[in-house]
């Protein structure tokens, strides 16, 4: 096999928090913001991890290890910019204001969920306070829908952009190649956001392509590509905030491949020990982007243990407050299972709804299963 | 009232949609100055720019996912996909994205949009520009699926394709695009989707057709007519949905049903009509219920005349159930 | 005989085939020292080496477009496709080429190929992880769709779909990978394809199910069985090509039939079956024939309970046809 | 849009015709055998157009301008290695010793076409002399295949290699996508040729990606990317040699672009002047590669107008007699609408056999149609 040999991503700040000359482009409170949203995204994968270990959910994924690669990210885009996001990048949603509540409702399925407890956990959807696309699990399929939303800006001659993200094994996907491909063609603005985590479930990168890098993708596509270090959170922010300035001032699409690594399980389902070599998780624990952005911090003077445990202690309360919150909303109506099929309610679905409802007044309940997911 | 070929009856819908609203775009593979392979988009790219009818790369995923993007972004994109045969490459697009995405958001978002895409034999195009694909999306709630067999119903089906807030696939017969001809209406009457229409009335034998298999049903009914059945001939339009009270309505009138495709038997759209009346109206039977198809193998080259029910086939189908 | 889960019996299938020829390979995403999602390919790349039981890059479309080319050229891929909801980007390879080969090239080429895949409800997988489709796919000549729901049939079944010329699809019942637990042969003893499995003898009702659905009717008819209702329990098992015949017989026993599945009503499998019978024995039929099926709408998370058949709709839907 | 600027494609010859010092390791008697294989593609094209003009046959792809593709990388395959052609390669059928007759036959789908009269015309099978792949119509599925079969010669330990070809639209497909990245994973002993005749039927290749070229679409893969002078056979052949001896020597898969141009329309129903800007075609006229060819040939005195005299005269009556015979050859019997769609015929395929037999005898048989295709 070829080796991989890439170059080097490029960083904005040291292994050790320093950032000569690097303005970040964003205020204090800003940056707080960013580091907050890391702890956020950090507190909800414990609650999750913990919500699914004792059977209140079925599904979680965690993203310990590649936090600064949404946050980064997200941090270079307006509200009225789009995303298209994985299941890994919740984080963007909490940078921008969706609150852990909402995020907890669609964890369990609830009524209050706004995708009404059709999906299964992690499938996020918003359309305020900025547009984060619905979820889809198909890997990839969101890709050319990117393109599609960012020529509908240009059809209309708005400068904003769409930033679609997705992971190594998305790569490999047919909606990558359609995107890459029509983007390039149509000098689309669009952000294509690689997440490289080093695996696709157990998949390691040498295995999903032989080419140097995901960055160097971009060229057969005649578009830009960058690979950038996914831990570094100004790194991924510097590297996004030019692939939008060159989106949205008619330049076309940049593929960003932001090189991070999954320090756990693809999901609470799955057991990395099977197939993850101890050593890489060595290798990359020094690099824990948290710990990271907080020497950053500190050499500019926001940032102490104090602060760390203050906003720690915060956002856990918030986040643990969600889940009880939503444990304890109900369960979507009867109703749900048949609209939303179509924006008006054909009549074999009414028909279909009123004998589903009278036979659960007849019958009863059906046994619900135990929601625990293999994957 | 001019009067128009099917083609010319899907271009005219299109340049109206387009010329009625701006968000319309039509695209595809060689759609622009091509104008199609099939000049369905002729003079589109001159009239509206290259913006608003252009070519694409040769990939039906990026077509159908792009149209996805754009719908959900205020566009309603019309894209056409060469013929039905290469619509697979999209399937993903089609059946877990674009049908399931108002679903699976809520609400929160929602994919208008139209495929366009011949379909159906009678071209000498073999196993790969003959196919009737129908019952593939028909399984998937979410879509909407329709087929014209008139000028006059490609444009006004169209139309109301276009306008529908769900994704609507249109299926047209090739085999009927240029060698049907009738009166189309000048100004934009949508017809609307969900409704059958009554070929011809006839209280003996009632056959559900679509398509391509319109004109054959009907030239059987007559044929039926001379020997004294009475033929009642219904075309479904909307195979998606489908007006189930109407079809057992026609069915339970004559008590003798024969269902027409050009797609293969097993597990074909003429199943679920069977299944509709087997479920809801067994008792006003009178004989079986029989259906007249393709055959359950790939689409044939040369004996393709042998592959698709004509009006021969059909007619003996009428008699047997009108003699059981 | 040794007492099996369903997976287990896969497992065993897969590893048997495996030391039979050499020329069996299994591969697809994360089937290799992960051992697949489900494990059901469990310590194969250990017996047989990383050539024989590999992982792919994420792309369905290259695991089957690559399946096929082996199969014509000598090998027996069994590729696994992770959750059958993941398969339509793979849609053209298996319903284009791997169902077409043969007859285009007049039998020169050929592709016999396994393609197992994880399918149906009740692991709360939303949309995505739950879908049912072997529809979509019995609609297509060429190919073969099989369905164990025991673990001597999951073993003898795979067992056979391995040795057959043709491409096969083997979908697995995911509810029942641990639920069910078997006697199974520990030579090996192919089941033949295309072969019927009465569950259950019964004089009044026929009910046809296959998969997931099969303990679910045997539940039911036992709860009918106790209000004197004698149920016959038919497991399809192999769904293309269908023991027509067989069907037929088992319908025409008793006069009253219903057919179970878990994907949508509309266009689903159970509209084939009452198609067969409306065609071939309305005449034996003492009721309407009865569909109880998932809901036509994607399928949902949280309230999947209320969409999946459960004995209570089953034993709904035998009361009611044995009352009519 | 990105401006293409391609590196030039390399050639062997130059068009005046000399090759200075390269060895085409070709006798004597292999390059007449080229030579003829040339003039037999273009007698096969007049023919069928012919055919076409009068009704006689339904479809027909010309080959103008693109012919030395095909025969030059035939001829730096073995016997044993496996095409999976496009339907525009039945030059590569030619070389290794099929029959026009054999090519007729499928022409107009008799009964004694290899695919039984159920393919398009053009959709060639063989497996004697060579396994030329039945031809399939979607664009690109035939890619991953062709990967397939060469991971079962790597499993066998065999030498031989799978040479797959394709045009400049069939890069935009999801086969190319999955293919490439395959076999640079599996470093796999394939060869991708696209054929770049400047067209997918209308849409030009500015149009089709924004790449630099098609070749520098294998550095996404991992794999060896070659732009190569399409209209010089030398050449070809040459870059096919080196891409054939890195896959034997297990070095891999290569991406060879070959640049021609479609003198001509897209097939027998295109109408080219709709869209081909009449300069282009101007342009590359001067780079006829049968004319080419044959100014090489002059030069190593191996031809002269009488030897194209004779071949021409020699390879149309050939061809004509073909037509004539294929076009006396009675249509496929019935019962081949029902075989081969599994090994083993199936009882409900027996039984719908035999009623369509028994309608057939019973009410005669049905009308065909014109069998005239519009693409
Ligand atoms: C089309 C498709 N095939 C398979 C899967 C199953 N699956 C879910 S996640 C995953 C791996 C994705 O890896 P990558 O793209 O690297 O994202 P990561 O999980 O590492 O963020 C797979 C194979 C899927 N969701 N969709
Ligand atoms: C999947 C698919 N989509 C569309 C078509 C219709 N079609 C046939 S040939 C063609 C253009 C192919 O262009 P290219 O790959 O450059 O090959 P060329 O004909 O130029 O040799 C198209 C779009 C097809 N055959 N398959
Ligand atoms: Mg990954
Ligand atoms: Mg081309």
């Amino acid at each position: 096999m070829t080796p991989i040999s890439p170059p080097e991503p490029f960083t904005v700040t040291t292994l050790e928090g320093a950032a000569a000359g690097h303005d970040p482009g964003l205020q204090p409170d800003e940056l707080i913001h960013a580091y907050r949203t890391l702890l956020t995204v950090r507190a909800f994968d414990e609650v999750c991890m913990k919500l699914q270990r004792s059977g209140r959910i079925g599904f979680s994924i965690p993203n310990r290890g590649i936090e600064a690669v949404s946050v980064g990210a997200a941090s270079a885009l307006d509200k009225s910019d789009w995303i298209f996001p994985s299941y890994r990048d919740f984080g963007m949603a909490l940078y921008h204001g969706v609150r852990p509540l909402e995020m907890m409702h669609n964890m369990f399925g609830n009524g209050a969920d706004a995708a009404k407890g059709r999906q299964m956990s992690v499938h996020f959807s918003f359309v305020e306070p900025l547009h984060f696309v619905s979820i889809s699990s198909p890997i990839g399929t969101h890709l050319p829908q990117a393109v599609g939303a960012a020529r509908a800006f240009q059809m209309r001659g708005e400068d904003r952009v769409c930033l679609a993200s997705f992971g190594d094994g998305g790569t490999s996907s047919l909606g990558f190649h359609s995107a890459l491909n029509f983007a390039g063609v149509w000098r689309a603005p669009v952000i294509f956001l690689c997440q490289n985590n080093g695996w696709a479930i157990s998949c390691p990168s040498a295995k999903q392509t032989a080419s140097e890098s995901y960055a160097v993708k971009a060229q057969a596509y005649g578009i830009e590509g960058v690979l950038v270090e996914g831990n570094d959170l100004l790194a991924v922010r510097e590297a996004t905030r030019q692939a939008v300035e060159r989106a949205r001032s008619g330049g076309g699409a940049t593929l960003i491949e932001a090189r991070t690594y999954r320090m756990g399980g693809h999901s609470t389902s799955d057991d990395p020990k099977r197939y993850v070599p101890a050593a890489e998780l060595e290798a990359w624990e020094c690099k824990d982007p948290v710990r990271w952005f907080e020497r950053y911090l500190a050499g500019v003077e926001l940032w102490d243990e104090g602060l760390r445990e203050r906003l720690e202690a915060e956002v856990m309360a918030e986040v643990d407050g969600a889940a009880k919150e939503a444990e304890q909303t109900p369960a979507p109506g009867l109703e749900t299972i048949f609209s939303d099929v179509y924006r008006d309610l054909p009549t074999h679905l009414r028909r279909q709804g009123q004998e589903s409802f009278e036979m659960a007044q007849r019958l009863g309940d059906p046994a619900a299963g135990d929601g625990a997911f293999p994957l | 009232m001019t009067t128009r070929t099917l083609i010319q009856a899907v271009n005219d819908g299109l340049r109206s949609a387009m010329r009625a609203d701006d968000s319309v775009l039509v695209f595809g593979e060689d759609v622009g100055p091509k104008g199609g392979v099939f000049l369905a988009t002729e003079g589109l790219t001159e009239e509206f720019g290259e913006q608003r009818c252009f070519d694409t790369p040769l990939s039906e995923d990026g077509i159908i996912g792009t149209a996805v993007g754009m719908a959900m972004n205020g566009l309603r994109p019309v894209a056409e996909i060469q013929f039905q045969d290469f619509i697979f490459p999209a399937f993903d697009q089609i059946v877990s994205e674009a049908a399931k995405l108002r679903y699976r958001s809520g609400g929160q978002y929602s994919a208008p949009m139209v495929i366009r895409t011949p379909y159906g034999g009678g071209i000498r195009g073999g196993l790969y520009h003959s196919q009737s694909g129908e019952a593939y999306f028909c399984h998937t709630p979410g879509l909407k699926v329709v087929i014209p067999s008139t000028p006059a119903d490609a444009k006004g089906l169209l139309l109301a394709a276009i306008a529908d807030p769900d994704p609507v696939l249109f299926l047209e017969p090739k085999a009927l695009y240029r060698t049907v001809k009738g009166d189309v209406p000048d100004d934009d009457q949508p017809v609307s989707l969900s409704s059958l229409r009554v070929v011809r009335q006839g209280s003996d034998v009632t056959v559900f057709c679509y398509g391509a298999m319109v004109p054959v049903a009907s030239g059987a009914a007559e044929a039926a007519a001379e020997k004294g059945i009475s033929v009642n001939v219904i075309d479904l339009r909307t195979l998606l949905p489908l007006d189930e009270e109407g079809v057992l309505a026609e069915a339970r009138k004559t008590g003798r049903v024969v269902t027409v495709h050009e797609a293969p038997r097993f597990c074909g759209y003429g199943a679920e009509i069977s299944a509709l009346i087997a479920e809801n109206a067994i008792e006003y039977m009178e004989a079986p219920v029989r259906r007249v198809a393709g055959f359950d193998t790939p689409f044939p080259n040369t004996l393709e005349h042998h592959y698709i029910p004509d009006q021969r086939r059909v007619l003996d189908a009428i008699e047997e159930v009108y003699n059981f």
